[in-house]
């Protein structure tokens, strides 16, 4: 697993930054060259990681995200959004489609576009310490790419 | 503005303009439901056709508005979902609410 | 000097990202709501300095760059980049206008842009150890702002 | 592509597309340099119509130019410089060289 590029992002768990957070991911990935489909699902998959530790790992505080975007040899983007909030309990749960602790507003789908949106989802969660989602597509190749 | 509302024979239209998600979608709540509350329209329309991106803050969005037009005793519909928004619609289930339509359907 | 908002990025020092890096910063300062040549002025000086860590700094070895960005109470953005490449020498003579140690293609204008396009600049600097450059700039206030 | 080279008469234009940078310069260098060092034109213009954005690697681009044309025993002429760049190329002496005209000025 040769990696190609990396970079490295940290932010406040403030609403403001889900839409920085998606940015920044959509520029590094721009390099393999992604359809405008490819580039929208992994934006997607981003908006409900970075959502899901501002509404629910930090929930009554203000936390750190940190994201790592990796562009591994091959033409597959790796992503792994880590938060040191809460922690998840039940991961297998937390899962399910349609399934969320808060209601109200929480549709509960934020995993379920996650696994679909994206070739593979990993959860890693410690109650107390903190969750880390890892998420790879890969990206078709066409023409040229820059690397 | 990121939603804009207009009624007509007691039914309200409500726009959605550019990107959905966790941090937009509170404000575009609240307008439609201020509304709604003072109207209490037959008919609540959410427009897509502007949106360019929505996550499942945007399905969040489009249930809670169900429950509150079921309280308010009217009905929801979702119009001119661009096609680029159809898998996240797909897999949202919104299908089973009987809330979305095929009228006046964009493509984007 | 209150922080409304920040973020830390890390990335390789490859030339395809110094557009990344325009990008990410583009996108945090964005929640500001500069004007167009505001957010062209940032971009340019991200740009040079982001460019000196790749050709100057770790001109012989691939290094990590590191950028945050800070939006502080009133308006203003702070931005440091930094690098652990060779480090300057001689810092006053490396700002002057056309002074490069390069030849060939860099004009030596590097620092003379960032001066120019942004309200301040300080540079911090250990041979062998790295350099650290902060920036600042005030954005107009105009109608709504973000915070 | 981010340069595009047309020539006529022992004259090249090589329009810049896009973003100068350290990175993107590079490519359009070589491309630059290979067609004059070929053509060896009388007049080569460097078309910024089209460019973006530019950092201070788009003056060492034409400083660069400056120097093979004076070798190659031609002449250089910056054209069409947006607006939105006027500023860096002031920054950069560049107007002591006698490279920029007004020829063909468009407003970005
Ligand atoms: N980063 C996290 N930290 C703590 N709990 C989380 C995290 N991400 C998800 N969860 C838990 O998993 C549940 C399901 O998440 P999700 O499928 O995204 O739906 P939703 O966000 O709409 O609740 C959440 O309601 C929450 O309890
Ligand atoms: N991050 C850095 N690390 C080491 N040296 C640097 C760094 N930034 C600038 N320098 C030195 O300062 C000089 C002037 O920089 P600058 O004004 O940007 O011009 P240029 O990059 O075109 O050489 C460079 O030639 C280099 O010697």
């Amino acid at each position: 697993m040769k990696i190609i590029n990396e970079t490295n992002i940290s932010f406040m768990s403030k609403s403001n930054n889900e839409s920085f957070a998606r940015s920044v991911v959509s520029a590094f990935v721009l390099q393999l060259d992604p359809t405008i489909t490819e580039l929208a699902d992994i934006k997607t998959a981003v908006s409900e990681a970075v959502t899901n530790c501002i509404v629910h790992a930090y929930k009554y505080e203000m936390g750190t995200i940190y994201i790592t975007v990796r562009i591994i040899e091959g033409g597959k983007i790796q992503i792994k959004i880590r938060d040191k909030g809460c922690g998840i309990e039940n991961i297998h749960e937390a899962m399910e489609p349609l399934f969320t602790t808060m209601g109200g507003e929480r549709a509960g789908l934020g995993f379920a576009v996650m696994q679909s949106f994206m070739d593979k989802i990993r959860v890693n969660s410690k109650v107390g310490k903190g969750t880390t989602i890892t998420m790879e597509k890969s990206i078709i190749r066409r023409a040229k790419n820059n690397e | 503005m990121s939603v804009k509302i207009s009624h007509e024979n007691g039914k309200i239209t409500a726009k959605l303009m550019g990107e959905i998600d966790h941090h937009t979608a509170k404000a575009m709540r609240e307008e439609i439901d201020s509304e709604a509350e003072k109207i209490k329209p037959a008919v609540l329309y959410l427009d897509f056709s502007e949106v360019q991106f929505m996550d499942s803050s945007g399905i969040g969005l489009v249930m809670g508005r169900f429950r509150q037009m079921e309280l308010l005793g009217g009905k929801l519909r979702v119009i001119n979902v661009p096609e680029h928004l159809e898998r996240i619609m797909a897999l949202s289930g919104l299908g089973a609410l009987g809330v979305l339509t095929n009228e006046g359907k964009v493509k984007k």
